[in-house]
């Protein structure tokens, strides 16, 4: 079951591509679909009878490779399903006819899912590798599908940034190998112990700030802004939601699958990437305040929700730290998701990507105002949404190991999430300025964006089956 | 100290400064030659150790076609400044 | 699911599914959204008479879902709560007929009545919150319905307003999460009961809870407009004035204090708070906010700005109440709360008919409006006689049972501060009433937008609800001891929080 | 010190090398001469460090055929957007200032 | 003040990690051992293609998936068309590139026959054929692409859909990529012909798609 949500996107995608420029809208959304089930069906499954394994090839660690579905994979492919199949809706209507973003972009959306899934799913170090370089293509693929200068130079900068990331990456993975002579994490994992060889350490290190990189976490988060920021609306959504997460998913694996005995042994180590989690959580509000684009400005709040995500490292010694991390997960996936595509509406509709040129929206375009809204309402970590849910349960977390500047960060963090978001939603009120023209848009645009929205609301009035499935591993 | 050591031992070096003036060189085209010559020699190194598939696949890919690419990116630069 | 769950959510649901439609009709279909409206209403009403009656033949309503594990969405409607309930459902329909009356033709009018109905809700549910949880989920949610509201006419002044009400509203939130995650911490749940949760954690936590409990108190003061944390409340008399009587009476102040209470009696409980010492530093912070409230309120001739201010200081009458040690202070706390909320909207209410009708605004412009107004000035006097504390108005009850409270207490000095709030209630407000009624009529109104027809001397959808409220201030200030009045429930509830002393003796 | 080992070495300059060529050459065909040789000398460690005891292991190399043919990949994509720049504006350099 | 950072990080980095490459204890897994204990049941005798299409078959599936998505990114950054003219070439030299384009052929298919014994196999032979299509595209005989017709795409795309269709296939009967031994053999020489032709015309078509603004008609 879990090996077809990666066959299935490759499938779809490459019959997408024979079909033709522009060609694929129903293959896709026939696929989506059907991923859907099936992530929704492993879930399931995973809950009724525990972590789920295939051996490719039939071979099995450490000569084959493994596949192993457990709670916290199945939440990631959950995640990425739930938000790719609205996107999806939206992008189709998003587009254009000839629209040249558009000639490839189903192809390379699949293949983008394919990577996703085959990288939730990898229990190989290398293996994640190549699923990292086909997510980072295909993601770079889809910032640059015929965009203008700018464009491209936003798809170079995070070419550059996701190769080197993955080359860090590569690197440790070559260590690892020299070192223990497989890659499988399942193998791995009893091997490495607290007393493990420098160049274990050097391993670790290279591997989780190449992903780091990759996640853009603060100071590496220089491409995402322009890349996100750049990128037509459904691929914006699609990057910020799930794709940074992949990366950041897979430092988490490794912090406690393989490197689990080094990163207990070392206490201070977990604080560095909490601390610049910190650093991003105030730099990126800090500048999603201040931008005067729309996009930008979500991008930006991406930068700093991403930074809750490194909060976690300290208090993974806790139990519920896998739980509240995953939460924050699905609550900034499903509301960055919807609020870039109320975003790409807003602009499409007012004709101009500032906020100051959103006065008067939210009379003419108030399902989408309200998307915007409450995916606002989750980013600000407001109940009831998930991102409360998941604001609590950090904030407690944190309180139970005392640690105050988490709880204080997290605090604060919501609140200057909120100015950002009422600086939109403040603009959107004001009354129409004499002459404004806002253009009509697709019902489809409005309403897929605000489904992802109240998703994210919804969660948060019913996590229990959610921080269930997380808990097995 | 074998000879062959010394073998690997120049090859080493020859890479090292190779890669070196393919990042340093102050022409392009001359980068992008040093560059293929590195990859050459990469496809060296992996003969010595004992890999002569990679040492095929960089030979033909690593060297010979990201070689060609370069190149044919460096003429249309070329072409399109004139 | 049986009848005893489902009713609590049948409340929820009678304002919520309306909100949610009303957002969805056109601008256009003023019929269908009216009829929702006041359907949703009367449902509410018709619901919580049936728990109030349930109640009292001693039924327990509640319902809880698990939102993660153990932490649990739970509601129940106990006597405190229904009390809450009660005043919000019978003001919400005043208020909706007003704003039926008060918005006539006016823009975004959907929107408008959909978070209107949101904001109901939020009331309902922290009214029937049984954890602290619940309590802060629909505390936020109430922030969130209300700021639209506040910015509703969309002018730069008004987006000031409701961005200093974001800012304190938000903060406060943020301290008040903490203390609840806190409190959630030490405890494992944050479940309201009877004479209080905290106690059960023994003598070592004494300092934590007393830090937990400032954090509680900031968060709900900020609501509660205590000082000084009340800078938003005057500010946002920007809002339209059905908006305003929500703020002030229904609404948002109310659930700030209704928290207080609910902390004070069901999570700490009266006597462990007591004697962690924390009653009388709350006292403290009520007496300053009744004082300065009603001193600023002498300065102001905005009479929207002069009735926040007047709501500064009442509502703090309200957490005094409670920060008096003994049934008698607690009697007269959550008596005030029903009789400020049902005085400060008929107050609200008038003044809205005046700027309506006639265009005033200041005090300065109000000579003589009684004459042309009567009826409206009828129930602005009685409002205004009634925050005074005059006899045969809600007000005298509430501050009888105050005053008494207070001596009950030991607390003399509050009965003073009790006396000066009264004397400057009537310096800001007397004036007001002789302008109304005894100076001349001038020329002309500052803006005259509805001519007077007959008895009707404004929109009758605008008459009604301040006369109907002025009205039940005199019947609850007459008839404080029927069973259903106010007073009852106030002391029903009193008497569960002091079950060792039941003997409670009337002033 | 075997040959394995040296030309792991090799693989570790290569690598710092060619990080230090992405992160200070601002000439982007120079950067993508500085990426694959970052690549190469992740290659070379992958398989000089497994292979320091003198016997051959297929499974690196295999892993390393499929590392070139990905980074060929990523180079051909590479410059497929820097000659796409240069036609759209004629510079072959990110400037500073398009962040915003 | 940055470069010198870099390159003190640089130095610092290669110092530190050449440091700790050097005591290295042997490796606790031997894999090279279980890939020659499992060498007979992967259908294949050279242990290097065995591990790309056998043991590690995956790895191999999503890498052609790569190669294929940079081809598909390249044809969608879009397409431009600045004509320019480039020096006529020497016709000597196009009648030896269409002597030596089907001795490459020959030598394309000898290599990937060979792979299954020796060095060599689909990437080796899927180059050579590039390599053939680079030098008829370089005498002008194979003119660059524009946007490619379905033909093309099939074959573009077609080795990796066999593969697919084997991975699917063998995902019905139990796992994924798993051949059953006895066919183990023409199962991999099957996947590794879709490869040699759809390799070869991909990167082929990484360097025709990439000099199509040289002006060449489709």
């Amino acid at each position: 079951m879990m090996v077809w949500l990666i066959l299935l996107p490759l499938l779809w995608a490459s019959f997408a591509f024979l079909l033709g420029p522009g060609r694929g809208v129903w293959l896709a959304m026939a696929g989506l679909l059907a991923q859907l089930w099936l992530a929704y069906a492993l879930a399931e499954e995973i809950v009724a009878s525990g972590v789920a394994e295939h051996a490719v090839g039939g071979w099995g660690a450490p000569l084959g490779i493994d596949l192993v579905a457990d709670g916290l994979s199945a939440a990631m492919l959950l995640l990425t399903q739930c938000v790719a199949l609205p996107l999806a809706v939206y992008a189709s209507a998003y587009f254009k006819r000839d629209d040249p973003a558009a000639t490839y972009f189903w192809p390379l959306v699949g293949f983008l899912l394919a990577g996703l899934n085959a990288l939730f799913l990898s229990a190989d170090l290398f293996n994640s590798y190549v699923t990292l370089e086909l997510l980072g293509l295909a993601a770079v693929g889809l910032v640059a599908a015929g965009g203008g200068a700018q464009q491209i130079a936003s798809a170079l900068r995070y070419l550059f940034a996701t190769l080197v990331g993955s080359g860090a990456y590569l690197l440790g993975v070559a260590l690892i190998y020299g070192t223990y002579g497989t890659v499988s994490t399942v193998t791995l994992t009893p091997l490495i112990g607290a007393g493990a060889p420098d160049l274990v350490w050097i391993a670790g290190g290279l591997m989780v700030v190449g992903l780091m990189l990759k996640t853009a976490l603060f100071p590496f988060h220089f491409w995402l802004p322009p890349a996100h920021g750049g990128a037509p609306a459904p691929v914006s959504a699609l990057l910020s939601a799930v794709v940074v997460k992949a990366s950041f998913y897979l430092i988490l694996r490794l912090w406690i699958g393989p490197f689990s005995s080094l990163t207990v042994a070392a206490n201070l180590v977990v604080w560095l990437p909490a601390l610049l989690g910190m650093l991003a959580v105030f730099w990126g509000s800090y500048q999603a305040i201040r931008a005067e684009r729309l996009k930008m400005l979500v991008a930006y709040s991406t930068v700093a929700q991403l930074g809750y995500l490194f909060l976690i490292f300290p208090l993974l010694v806790s139990a519920g730290a896998l739980q509240a991390v995953i939460m924050q997960v699905f609550a900034h996936g499903l509301a960055k998701a919807a609020m870039f595509a109320a975003a790409g509406t807003l602009i499409k509709a007012t004709g101009q990507d500032t906020v100051a040129g959103l006065a008067g929206v939210a009379e003419r375009l108030p399902v989408t105002l309200f998307a915007f809204g409450l995916a606002g309402v989750t980013l600000m970590g407001l109940p009831p949404s998930s991102g409360f849910l998941a604001k609590w349960q950090l904030i407690e977390l944190a309180l139970s190991q005392q640690y105050w500047v988490i709880a204080f960060v997290v605090l604060v963090g919501g609140l200057l999430a909120a100015v950002y978001v009422f600086r939109v939603l403040r603009q959107a009120f004001l009354l129409a300025p004499a002459g404004s023209v806002v253009m009509p848009v697709p019902r489809t645009l409005e309403w897929t964006a605000f489904v992802l929205a109240a998703a994210s609301v919804l969660l948060g009035l019913r996590g229990v089956e959610l921080m269930q499935l997380v808990g097995i591993t | 100290m074998s000879l062959e050591f010394i073998f690997d031992l120049l090859l080493a070096l020859a890479m090292v400064w190779s890669a070196w003036r393919s990042l340093s060189a102050s022409r392009l085209d001359r980068a992008i030659v040093m560059f293929i010559v590195f990859g050459l020699l990469m496809a060296l190194a992996w003969a010595r150790l004992s890999a002569p598939d990679i040492g095929l696949a960089e030979a033909a890919i690593g060297a010979g076609l990201t070689g060609a690419l370069l190149l044919d990116a460096y003429g249309a630069l070329k072409r399109r400044e004139a | 699911m049986n009848f005893n769950e489902l009713l609590p959510l049948a409340v929820l649901a009678s304002s919520l599914l309306p909100g949610l439609l009303i957002f969805t009709l056109p601008e256009s279909w003023v019929g269908l959204r009216t009829a929702l409206n006041l359907f949703g209403a009367l449902i509410k009403l018709a619901l919580v008479l049936l728990l109030i009656l349930g109640v009292q033949a001693g039924e327990s309503y509640g319902v809880h879902f698990a939102v993660l594990p153990g932490l649990d969405l739970a509601f129940k409607a106990d006597a405190l709560g229904l009390l809450f309930i009660t005043l919000s459902a019978v003001l919400w329909l005043f208020t909706t007929l007003y704003a039926i009356g008060y918005l006539e033709g006016a823009p975004r009018r959907s929107r408008f009545f959909g978070f209107f109905s949101l904001c109901v809700t939020a009331t309902m549910g922290i009214a029937m919150a049984a954890n602290l949880f619940t309590f802060f989920v629909f505390y936020e949610l109430l922030t969130l319905a209300t700021f639209p509201l506040v910015v509703h006419r969309g002018t730069e002044a008004s987006m000031r307003g409701g961005t200093t009400y974001l800012v304190y509203t938000l903060i406060g939130g943020a301290v008040l999460l903490t203390g609840i995650i806190w409190l959630h911490h030490l405890l494992g749940h944050t479940d309201f009961a009877h004479a209080g949760i905290a106690v059960a954690l023994g003598s070592a936590y004494d300092g934590q809870l007393q830090i937990i409990f400032l954090l509680l108190l900031i968060g709900l003061g900020v609501k509660a407009a205590i000082v000084p944390l009340h800078g938003w409340l005057p500010q946002a008399m920007v809002a339209p004035a059905p908006v305003s009587a929500l703020l002030h009476a229904v609404a948002v102040v109310k659930a700030g204090a209704f928290g207080i209470v609910r902390i004070v009696y069901e999570v700490y409980g009266i006597e462990f708070a007591q004697a962690l010492g924390l009653l009388l530093p709350l006292a403290i912070f009520a007496a300053v906010t009744i004082v300065w409230g009603s001193f600023r309120a002498l300065f102001q001739d905005d009479l929207k700005k002069r009735l926040a201010f007047s709501t500064v200081s009442q509502v703090s009458y309200i957490v005094l109440g409670v920060a008096l040690f003994g049934p008698i202070g607690t009697i007269g706390g959550l008596v005030h709360l029903v009789h400020q909320g049902i005085m400060k909207i008929t107050l609200f209410f008038c003044a809205g008919n005046y700027a309506e009708t006639l265009g005033i605004h200041k005090v300065s412009e109000m000579n003589g409006v009684g004459r042309r107004m009567p009826l409206t000035s009828i129930a602005f006097t009685i409002g205004a006689l009634g925050m005074m504390g005059a006899p045969l108005t809600a007000g005298a009850v509430s501050k009888a049972w105050l005053i008494d409270g207070a001596s009950a207490a030991g607390m003399d000095w509050a009965i003073w501060v009790l006396w000066t709030s009264s004397l400057l209630n009537a310096a800001y407000f007397l004036p007001i009433l002789w302008r109304t009624w005894f100076k001349s009529v001038p020329k002309a109104w500052p803006g005259e937008h509805v001519a007077a027809r007959g008895w009707r001397e404004t929109a009758w959808l605008l008459l009604l609800p301040p006369m109907m409220t002025a009205a039940m201030t005199l019947l609850a200030g007459m008839y404080s001891s029927n069973q259903m009045s106010p007073l009852s429930w106030a002391k029903l509830i009193a008497e569960r929080e002091y079950l060792h002393e039941m003997i409670i003796r009337a002033p | 010190m075997t040959g394995e080992l040296l030309f792991a070495s090799v693989g570790v300059i290569l690598f710092a090398l060619g990080v230090a060529g992405v992160l200070l050459i601002g000439h982007l065909l120079r950067r993508v001469l500085a990426f694959n040789v970052m690549g190469s000398g992740a290659f070379l460690v992958l398989v000089g460090l497994a292979q320091r005891n003198g016997i051959a292991d297929p499974v690196p190399q295999a892993m390393v055929l499929t590392g070139i043919v990905v980074a060929v990949a990523a180079t051909a994509l590479a410059l497929a957007l820097v000659r796409r720049l240069y036609v759209l504006t004629g510079k072959l350099e990110l400037s500073q200032d398009d962040d915003e | 003040m940055k470069r010198l950072l870099v390159v003190l990080g640089a130095v610092c980095f290669v110092v530190l990690l050449l440091g700790a490459m050097f005591d290295l204890a042997p490796a606790s897994v031997q894999l090279h051992a279980a890939v020659a204990a499992n060498l007979p049941a992967s259908g294949v005798e050279h242990p290097v293609t065995a591990v790309l299409l056998n043991f590690r078959g995956y790895d191999t599936l999503l890498e052609i998936a790569v190669l294929l998505l940079a081809m598909i990114v390249i044809l969608a950054t879009g397409i431009d068309t600045a004509a320019d003219v480039r020096p006529s070439v020497n016709p000597v030299l196009q009648a030896l590139a269409k002597l030596a384009a089907p001795l490459m052929i020959m030598v394309a298919v000898y290599l990937l026959w060979a792979g299954a014994f020796r060095p060599g196999g689909a990437f080796q032979a899927g180059a050579v054929l590039a390599a053939a299509a680079v030098l008829l595209h370089l005498v002008e005989l194979l003119p660059g692409w524009q946007s490619p017709s379905t033909r093309l795409r099939l074959g573009l795309a077609g080795g990796f859909l066999v593969f697919l269709a084997v991975g699917a296939g063998s995902l019905m009967r139990g796992a994924l990529l798993e051949y059953p031994p006895e066919h183990a053999g023409r199962l991999i020489l099957l996947v590794e012909s879709g490869l040699t032709v759809s390799l070869g015309l991909i990167l082929a078509g990484l360097f025709l798609l990439l000099s199509r603004d040289d002006g060449d008609g489709p």
